[in-house]
């Protein structure tokens, strides 16, 4: 059933159209609706060919109102379709917060369990590309701060074919944050392997001095940070989240447990982000295995700068260094 | 079957140099500037008897229900109730208007088009009540559950009526709405998709002249509320939302269209509130007593009873029946509202997601936990 | 100037109609607009008799539409006006969330400066009202995550007036998060004295054992706690923090410092809530200083419930004192 | 003066039972089905010459305006130009049409309008350089940032325009938008508002006939977007986008009315995007070539060259004139966009509070702190 040959290269891009294409095949329930998804393919390529392959019952163009979109999108799954939403960029999806927010989030709980909305709400997300104001916000603490959403976000190719394909499945909505400078890397991977269930964070660095704890865009950082700690002679695990909500808790609190150090990074602002989740409830959970209070390596409390400034404001190799190296090594362990 | 073809041509010849005439002529579009009438028109006597009987029964036990619904809310037995008293004529012709396929999609003070729809009253009213959110099954009855964010339900009502569209059911969706609801966004980009789309969905603006305490004339400067259609392409319908008979004419008409293919309409009635907003609502801080008293006069029953009669379609028979069906409806509501409802506060977790979480099933045995302490305690 | 004689009694609502009154009569760039603000005084009459004393067009009944009130306020402090908004609940704000992020939060910045955009959202929030679904939501978690936001929340009489001065009287947007449930409730102020700086928490309760962290609807109940605990032999201090940006770093920490334990409680969800970045940021400043992890009482991760299970969900005393019992008092001090 | 009056009426006698015709008659309202035109008909005699030589002067200096900046993108001087290339009429006309103390809100792609305002060219493209978000002080020229979110700039225009006619200013707003941006909900609102409030504003919406690849015909099934005025109660108006004189005309009327109490109204011109939505976007995909070339024969500067050469209004001189005035703007271009812009990597924390917080104090000193020790590496 799968469009891709079994263990082939893809760019990020590619592996979510497969995904797309591949769940479109297999369930006639999959419809795929946004703003330029059709002829287009949507701005950064995820839904090419998607029109001309089902037509644009399945793949609509539709006019430009997010609110719309996501509102229609409600209404096609309490007729028992499974809507896949595309948002343009981050901040395009503010105008559809009400209907995430009050009925996206809530439809299941408020008819208990007879509107079950199975939405997946794709969202580009985060900066690093060039993008001028509005098209580079992170906000991802916004969802995972409303119960009723399940929040993933891949940052390998295969997890991005692999969780969007378990999103689309899900009996429930997920916001699938897509991170827009991921999309262009190369990579690997095998659709009929892989088809990840949500919430599973994954060790993709073992390690033995501390924890980089991680998501999306964040995860090619800390990999090169690790690298970078070697040298300095920190032995640095890097976890990746892969879903936000919900969390997982067991693998994050057993690596935790094991180091006894962890730093949190993510490029959404610091404040209120969800690096705080992550750091308070593993403090809580973990506390008397820390010999460091858990650090947030985290962009700046301040709106995305232009193109030409944002490398100052998102973490890299060094903040991320600066922080392990503040995690107290005099004191313990 | 492929439905959404006529979108797909590639260039735009109806705005292209030389060819700049309207894509469609408005003036079919455009609605009539009187309101739709049928009682007291001669139209009345072309009506079908057993409908008007029908209609006059349901406004009756409309009425009833509407009336015991805000007392229970003076007993403490409803948390809130936002009564259509004096807008039965919309929330029934609403209901009948539509097949037993067709979806509801009603805002907060359509809890009797609802139940009109078939929904049992007591379910209508558990959201009011206060122990559970959407009380009935909105599959059973293709009602969607009551909807409190102003217009939101709007664009749900297109992309359900899309989505049977697409799959050759000949579903129709009704969404209702308020006349304060017309100023928000959604309402604008429903519209918008339903007229884009061609969806088989009627909007039904009851302009009960207030949102709130703020008058139409501080929500719209548009002549009528139905005009409001010519901008996305669609039909508008004005008509007086008091006349049973009429509100059902226009709403059957719309329903048909967009049945077989004839896309959307937006149906705008001219009604009156004549309670409060809700019993939580002073009505005297922005209205006159002569405005109400004037609307009093225009009552859907009245006008009904007034026509009805001289038609000789309603007898003594058909009120006492009418009558006896709304205190039967009254006497169950107040029964079945004095109990006590059953409450299990762990159902707070039993449908945020299709499975709980381990986050959702460890809050849930804190919950638990401290009910069991509670218990204890008691004994 | 004030329109209350010195030290009076009022309820919150009349202390909050008091402050926007005093602030027209004061500055004529004072604008007031919303729903229902006109004739009827607000759903919860804050702004009671404001149109009779100040005309309709300082006091402004608009259209039903939540992004064009606030997209409307933010042309008029463009020309110069000090706009102070209405939501009529929490989450009827979600529709303003795209104007509010996009612009309110970042006018100043886009701009370098030249256009402040000095308004006022007032956002009554949270439950225990008995309110039906979609009347109860908290959503201080998404004001919080968005830097260019100061978000204000008075919880005693004396503060509705002396924080929406302040408020209103900010270069900065302020949300200003009013909880419904204190309303009603009466106190003695007086406005002559309470013009409060924002960004400045107060102990309302000194204690020996731990610290109760909370805001606006929570403190009452905080207190509540400390009275309860204190026959179970704990000494609790309460902070009242008042405002959850700009975050008053200096005495959170001087308090948590010097007595090593916190619980913070707020009635929002807890998952992504504001709890998590005060547990997360006092951790990281004050680790060496805590003798257990700083707790979450929060709201559970949930739609907020019907009206009769509301109870179950909002923090109460005995969820409070909970925490307190498992502040690890075995341990250590 | 209490300007908000008229809304305060407490009962609403039109639609009261028995007065139920239309609040304001729509017909007048309604647009003509024919654009507006000027150049090719015997109105331009009428034309006031010297206006019309500035309009071919500033349109030649502006196409070039439009070549230079996506030259600069291909260089990699610019992030990113969304041009106006084609639609020159619409964004010279709306800038003349407003006097001095008015204000301009436009949408991302109007930078072309931005400089026909007055502001400089190298500010009026920060933004798209991407060295800082607005280049320019919107209060110097009274015109409001470049907006990116769709739509949203429409109601900070009649907030705006409200707030001066409160204050008795004679200004007026002019909101610009494209055909895509006319679906949101943000639309809909701000004309809402404008209608209540009577606000003095113009909205001009450059239908140019595509939303990236998205074509009107699958944007909107309204018979021509100017109809939307209907719904809202204002006039709409239909303009030959490409017409420069007629753009002109048509929105000069509309702030004359707006300035002088008469409310807002809405302009549709129909032009078209010559070029790609941005230098990133591949409009093969979605459009042919027989429909770009047939717009090229309906080129705004075309147009005028023609009708302006019979009429003796245009002679050699002012085509050399514009041309040289075109490329001495160009050269301009190009040298200051050679130069790499200052950047203090601290401005990121002067203005995001009116004073920065404690923590953003914080944050400044660690950014401040890094950028010492990387100067200290690379020495
Ligand atoms: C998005 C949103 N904003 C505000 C409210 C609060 N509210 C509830 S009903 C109402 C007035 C609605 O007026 P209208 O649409 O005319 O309906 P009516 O109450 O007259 O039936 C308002 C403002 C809401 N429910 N949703
Ligand atoms: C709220 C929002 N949604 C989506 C986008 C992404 N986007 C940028 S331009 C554009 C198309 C706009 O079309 P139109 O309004 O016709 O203007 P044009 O580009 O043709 O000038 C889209 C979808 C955006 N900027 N803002
Ligand atoms: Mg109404
Ligand atoms: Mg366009």
């Amino acid at each position: 059933m799968s469009t891709a040959t079994p263990t082939r290269t893809a760019t990020m891009a590619q592996a979510l159209n497969a995904a797309l294409r591949d769940a479109l095949r297999e369930d006639p329930a999959v419809h795929v609706l946004g703003e330029d998804v059709g002829a287009l393919g949507g701005v950064f390529r995820i839904t090419d060919g998607l029109t001309a392959e089902f037509g644009p019952d399945r793949c609509l163009d539709t006019p430009l109102a997010e609110a719309g979109i996501l509102g229609t999108a409600i209404g096609m799954a309490m007729y028992g379709l499974r809507p896949v939403v595309e948002m343009q960029f981050d901040a395009f999806a503010y105008p559809a917060l009400e209907q995430l927010f009050s009925h996206v989030a809530k439809m299941r709980n408020r008819t208990a369990g007879k509107l079950p909305l199975p939405i997946t709400v794709r969202i580009p997300y985060g900066g690093g590309i060039g993008g001028v104001e509005h098209h580079s916000d992170a906000s991802e603490a916004y969802y995972a701060a409303t119960p009723g959403l399940h929040v993933v976000t891949p940052a390998t190719v295969a997890d991005a074919y692999g969780l969007l394909r378990a999103s689309i499945a899900s009996d429930d909505p997920v916001v699938f944050l897509e991170p827009k400078r991921l999309y262009w890397g190369k990579a690997a991977f095998d659709p009929a392997a892989q088809v990840e269930p949500i919430g599973k964070a994954v060790l993709r660095r073992a390690g033995t001095s501390a924890v980089l704890i991680t998501y999306g865009p964040s995860l090619p950082v800390c990999l090169d940070a690790a690298e970078a700690a070697a040298a300095e002679g920190w032995d640095l695990a890097v976890l990746d989240l892969r879903t936000l909500v919900p969390f997982d808790d067991e693998t994050v609190c057993r690596v935790v447990r094991s180091l006894g150090r962890a730093v949190v990074v993510h490029e959404a602002s610091g404040f209120g982000g969800t690096g705080a989740e992550i750091a308070a409830r593993v403090t809580e959970r973990c506390f008397h295995h820390l010999a460091a209070p858990v650090l947030r390596v985290t962009g700046f409390d301040i709106p995305y700068p232009p193109p030409m400034l944002e490398h100052h404001h998102l973490p890299g190799v060094d903040r991320i260094l600066d922080a392990v190296a503040r995690l107290q090594w005099e004191d313990r362990g | 079957m492929t439905v959404l073809d006529h979108r797909h041509h590639t260039a735009v010849p109806g705005w292209m140099p030389g060819a700049t005439a309207p894509r469609t002529d408005p003036a079919p579009l455009l609605p009539d500037a009187a309101p739709v009438r049928v009682l007291g028109t001669p139209a009345l006597e072309k009506q079908d008897p057993a409908l008007l009987r029908e209609l006059y029964r349901r406004l009756v036990v409309g009425r009833r229900y509407n009336q015991q619904a805000t007392t229970l809310t003076k007993q403490g037995r409803l948390a809130v109730y936002p009564a259509s008293t004096g807008q039965e004529a919309c929330q029934i012709a609403a209901a009948l208007a539509l097949g037993e396929r067709d979806w509801l999609f009603p805002s907060y003070r359509d809890t009797l088009a609802v139940v009109s729809r078939g929904v049992d009253p007591l379910e209508a009213l558990t959201l009011l009540r206060g122990n559970a959110h959407t009380g009935y099954d909105p599959r059973a009855t293709r009602t969607a559950p009551l909807c409190t964010p102003l217009a939101t339900q709007a664009p749900h009502a297109v992309g359900l009526a899309h989505a049977a569209r697409l799959g050759g059911d000949p579903v129709v969706a009704l969404a209702m709405l308020g006349d304060g609801g017309t100023s928000e966004g959604d309402f604008h980009e429903a519209l918008n998709f339903a007229a884009v789309l061609q969806a088989p969905v009627v909007f039904l603006v009851q302009n009960n002249g207030y949102a709130i305490s703020v008058p139409l004339s501080a929500q719209s400067a548009a002549p009528t509320l139905a005009h409001k259609a010519v901008g996305y392409g669609m039909p508008g319908r004005l008509v007086d939302g008091n006349d049973a008979p009429a509100v059902h004419g226009v709403l059957a008409e719309a329903v048909e269209r967009a049945r077989t293919g004839g896309g959307p309409t937006l149906v705008e009635a001219l009604t009156y509130r004549v309670e409060a907003h809700t019993n939580a609502d002073d009505a005297t801080r922005y209205r006159t007593e002569p405005e109400v008293a004037a609307w009093r006069e225009h009552d859907p029953i009245l006008l009904m009873e007034r026509s009805l009669r001289g038609l000789g379609v309603l007898d003594d028979a058909l009120v006492r029946e009418s009558a006896d069906e709304a205190e039967a409806l009254a006497a169950r509501m107040r029964a079945e509202f004095h109990a006590e409802p059953e409450l299990d506060p762990m159902s707070l977790f039993t449908h945020v997601f299709a499975e709980p979480t381990q986050q959702l099933r460890e809050q849930a045995a804190q919950l638990s936990a401290e009910l069991a302490a509670e218990a204890e305690v008691q004994q």
